[in-house]
């Protein structure tokens, strides 16, 4: 029987529990997140956006309840719906749309794309269009932190897609048979592409996670503290030495897979369901009641996004595109030591 | 006769095959429930059924795998690989399991196994995104390779690889997608494999393509014509493997000149096969060596204008033409 | 923790339970493979066999056990170790040897080799030399089966080390989705090549297997009746349409992995540990305690084997090389209906 | 100078650059504990330890995977993947990683990482694993590939490999491992990637090779200048990707005849590349066409005596150059 926590309203962690500047710092995040997204749609539909994009629309309080659970030195790697986990891990958001308009100022120089974001400075190690390809890539991350007996864990990003790949199974086993730090944090939404959950993996993922030996919990990913909650423990105990972790967060996908979808897949309900646990909305109902969130500081909010993420799309605009000469740079690094 | 999209004329080559044989059915990456990704099996989830158009986890090399089973039990399975970049995890199926049983078996068991990819640049969707690998699939042994360029052309030799008794590699430009042809309406057409077309007869110079790069010779052809007075011949391999080198040598020894263009890097691509046969076999009729026109060697930009240097173009074409006489 | 049954001598099913005959038979396809496989490593000192070849000592009671449970019309499909699989499927030994050989008349015209071990008249689809590749091959012929809707069965035979391929997810993960028919046996004799189980899969494999919500049983691979009985229940199991099935056979090989074997990786004792538990020994002993098989009668047996086994010897070596001329035949299979 | 066996020079190069740089370790099925499936790494684990010397279960992708995350951490891992038949399970790895990372990160992340591969048939492995890929691995912008044909090359290429930021498929001849060589002590010794080596200098005709072919071309060079009277200039590549075309066109410029030698398939394999470049670049000094010698494209087969018909052997080589005169 499959079983466990769906993404209904049960019960989250209580917001009195949170200082007051993280809570906020959540709710930005999520709300500029959303915002970013639904311009990229915007920008794209112009055809200042090519190739494909996949938005990140309703699943927010996965990448801002995960990534603030980590430290700077920790490692991100994750696949091709990458903007929402680029943006809370803190790159600059100007350079993630310069790169969604393949130009110089790209976080990639425009060499790599929506699907290939990647931040050297703030160890974010992309941004991986092969489905699961990038998860033993990960065990690898988490092999050297072992190695060089650094602090950093590091934290996979996947989807409930990828648990089909044989990659899951060979990364999950490595991780766990060479004790890495790593975080295997699956953002499930459901879907990949068309294809439903139960039609992708015979059972609840967090439990084929678990047969590898290692802890492994479900959340709701549409509630930013729980998932925050379900990070801050699996990093408690794999940064204390004691090997891999696994969270499944329960979340969903507003929009179609890419901008190509016609979404013949799922029914306008369905979709709309979801909508009514939407993660940024519940967020700031809890703010409100709390007494943290009036109307005027909301709408002030998120006046104030409008304007980041127009600097966003203005920074892009006057960014150049990279020039033909450059063509052939990047390929090869010449050895430093030669 | 009716003109149809490339995708469309691969959708009926589908519906007609279905309906054939019963033997037939189709597994792959969103090709029911979602439509296919590039739309081409879209409805026939509807009018076939689970049973025989399948909806797959994402697990390219257990799906092929899983062809290749179906085959040897005695089904007639078609595996769509989404795009050809994602048969890279499902190659040791293709290679060590599909293209070698019947060899290692002796005879006794054979994998009539058709698997379909899309294949080519041009999308901007980046570097994982935009291989152009036939040419690295014709050098196997035991594997047939197919890249039409027109629609009519991929509708019979998509019914052809289904009466195969061998493993077809199916390749679909995602550039041809919706491009336009006319589709002879006979349901028992096919084409024979290892059969290629002159789609354009010339005297001066004998341009070679298949797939994506047949439309940038037609359209260098016009321009040599018009520009320089040249006239071009053109062949239009529609097979790589079985390969019809002698339509290519004939043409060859009348022209005195070739050019073979693909969208593949040039480096250890396809081209330098055909280059090097040519050479061996008309070596004496050449004025000038073969010239390639092809990708160049850099993994493809996501950036526009980086990814349309890095691809070949008419202009390309024109340019090798003109360096020969 | 790990757990569960070892190859130790463990009370395995009572003899009386089983038509004498069946015994009698069980023993003779034990001791000829053990005299085949001994066989055929003189024949590879002396030059006779070439390439890897892989002997199957030891282990002899998996192969007997578990094919003796099937169908005519039941497939089965293996991995490279496949001497003993292929006799125990009643494949002329004669053409086995042969093929060991090269010649002509062996079962693939001398093409395959020891790993690649095919017979369409029994429906065997081979000896498959790359590990955990032949997998999802197993998942379509279930697929086929339900398809065809006919009655039979499909078996695939891997090791312990497949399961650190990524295939070995797929598979099993396509076979439950699909609900096919396919009996998945482990023969899990410890090591892969020089790797101890322990540090190539998390877990026990049974447990891993069982997290695709089928039935996993692990049973003693050192006992054929047990061996018969786990796999009798498992095709009770599939042949009703109710899916795939999982069991672990718990065995060891006493010889190196392949020829070339140095076997540093373990000691003598531990070796002889095993010996101890001797398969064919422990039918023997039990048959001889049933008053079902006297000393003469046994000395009778290996006699009547070792001349057997030498008819395969002299068939092979009478046997001729494929012509030259013959070198680009089986490539391409023409079309039937084209 | 000491002679050493092939398997030798790759271990002192392997023990030399973990003594010389502690961010290099070894990861790879059977290094270990078995002691290497060709006994490369024999000792290394007894030495260095399990931390620097690690046997891994049998997942090739998730090793190879594993290796590219280790070096985007800054580490300079070695994988070894048995033999290149297994490396199709890896492949995506290297091509969609490893080889494009750099590229597709604008230059911020590369990986340095060493990928090991027996490679070559020749042993009656038959057909799954007698495979000879080097030069599909050639094809891919942002690999290096390396395929020595003496123990000196091996080891000084060996350690090239090491101080490389870039992914290297280091290709050892499964035939050639217990070959024996004269081998440099000095520890420092490393040759340059992309500089071909003419180990035996004529003036008739210019023979290609690398890895095994190398040794053919040797034998037949012999051949032909005993029994013809013909003085054949032998160049072994050493390396592929770069490849050092400079050094066969200036030869070709002097001896006007030019015959590639591989084990690997002919359809669609490196020869082709290496004839069509030569065209390219000295047609007007070719008094014949470039002559290929290759494997016969078929799966390797079992048999003794197929399997040798399906090899090139020296007398091919020999055959192809009186066919020029
Ligand atoms: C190996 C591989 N196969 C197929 C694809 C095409 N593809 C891209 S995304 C996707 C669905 C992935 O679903 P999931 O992992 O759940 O992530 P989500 O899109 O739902 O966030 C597919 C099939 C691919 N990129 N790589
Ligand atoms: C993909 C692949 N990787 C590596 C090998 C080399 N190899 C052959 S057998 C073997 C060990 C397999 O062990 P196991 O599956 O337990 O079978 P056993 O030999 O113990 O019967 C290895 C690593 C291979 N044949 N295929
Ligand atoms: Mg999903
Ligand atoms: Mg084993």
């Amino acid at each position: 029987m499959r079983s466990g926590l769906t993404t209904e309203s049960v019960a989250g962690p209580a917001i009195d529990d949170y200082p007051e500047k993280l809570l906020h710092h959540f709710l930005h995040q999520m709300a500029f997140i959303r915002r970013f997204e639904e311009r990229c749609g915007e920008m794209y539909t112009k055809g200042k956006i090519h190739g494909f994009l996949h938005l990140y629309i309703g699943e927010e309080a996965c990448a801002v309840g995960a990534l603030n659970a980590l430290k700077d030195q920790d490692r991100v790697i994750t696949h091709y719906r990458d903007h929402g986990h680029a943006i809370a891990r803190g790159i600059d958001p100007k350079r993630i749309m310069a790169e969604l308009y393949g130009r110089v100022d790209g976080t990639s120089r425009g060499r790599g794309g929506s699907m290939h974001i990647f931040d050297r400075k703030k160890n974010f190690f992309g941004g991986h269009a092969i489905v699961a390809g990038h998860m033993p890539v990960a065990t690898g991350l988490g092999l050297a932190s072992k190695m060089h007996k650094d602090d950093a864990l590091t934290m996979c990003i996947f989807g409930d897609g990828g648990v089909g790949e044989g990659e899951f199974h060979e990364a999950l086993n490595l991780s766990v048979l060479w004790n890495t730090p790593v975080i295997w944090f699956c953002e499930n939404n459901g879907y990949g592409m068309g294809v439903k959950l139960s039609d992708s993996i015979a059972n609840d993922i967090y439990k084929i996670a678990a047969a590898y030996r290692m802890p492994s919990e479900r959340c709701n990913g549409m509630d930013v503290l729980a998932v925050y909650e379900a990070v801050r423990a699996a990093v408690k105990h794999t940064r204390s030495g004691s090997g891999p972790y696994f969270v499944e967060a329960m979340t969903y996908r507003y929009r179609g897979h890419s901008m190509a979808d016609p979404e013949l897949y799922r029914t306008k309900a369905e979709v709309e369901k979801f909508q009514g646990r939407d993660p940024i909305e519940r967020l700031r109902h809890q703010m409100v009641e709390a007494g943290l969130l009036t109307a005027a500081d909301h709408s002030e909010l998120l006046d104030r996004i409008e304007g980041e993420v127009r600097e966003c799309i203005e920074f892009a605009d006057s960014s150049p595109n990279p020039d033909i000469s450059t063509l052939f740079d990047f390929i090869i690094k010449e050895p430093s030591n030669a | 006769m009716p003109e149809l999209r490339m995708r469309d004329a691969l959708r009926e080559a589908l519906r007609e095959e279905l309906i054939r044989d019963e033997r037939v059915f189709l597994m792959g990456e969103d090709i029911g429930a979602y439509g296919g990704s590039y739309a081409v099996t879209h409805g026939l989830l509807d009018e076939f059924g689970e049973a025989r158009v399948m909806d797959t986890p994402i697990s390219e090399s257990g799906i092929v795998g899983a062809g290749v089973g179906a085959a040897l039990a005695g089904l007639r399975p078609m595996v769509e690989i989404m795009t050809i970049n994602f048969s890279l995890v499902a190659i040791d199926q293709i290679i060590n399991n599909a293209s070698k049983i019947h060899y290692m078996s002796g005879g006794q068991f054979n994998v009539p196994l058709v698997i379909r990819m899309a294949s080519g640049g041009g999308s901007q969707l980046g570097a994982t995104h935009s291989h152009s690998l036939e040419g690295m699939y014709a050098h196997f042994p035991g594997l047939r390779v197919v890249c039409p360029a027109f629609p009519a052309d991929a509708k019979a030799l998509l019914k052809r690889a289904f009466r195969d008794e061998n493993p077809v590699i199916f390749i679909e430009h995602t550039a041809l997608y919706s491009s336009r042809g006319e589709v002879p309406e006979d349901t028992d057409l096919i084409l024979e494999f290892g059969v290629a077309n002159t789609i354009r007869e010339g005297c001066d110079v004998t341009i070679v393509g298949y797939s994506g790069s047949v439309h940038q010779a037609l359209r260098a052809a016009v321009l040599l014509d018009k520009q320089e007075g040249i006239s071009a011949e053109i062949i239009d391999l529609r097979t790589l493997r079985p390969l019809d080198m002698d339509a290519i040598v004939e043409s060859v020894k009348r022209t005195n000149r070739a050019v073979v263009v693909e969208d593949d890097w040039k480096f250890g691509g396809f081209g330098g096969e055909l280059s090097a046969q040519i050479m061996e076999r008309a070596f004496d009729w050449l004025d000038a060596p073969v010239a390639r026109v092809s990708g160049k060697d850099v993994p493809m930009p996501y950036n526009r204008n980086l990814e349309y240097a890095a691809l070949p173009a008419e202009e390309d074409v024109v340019e090798a033409v003109l360096a020969m006489q």
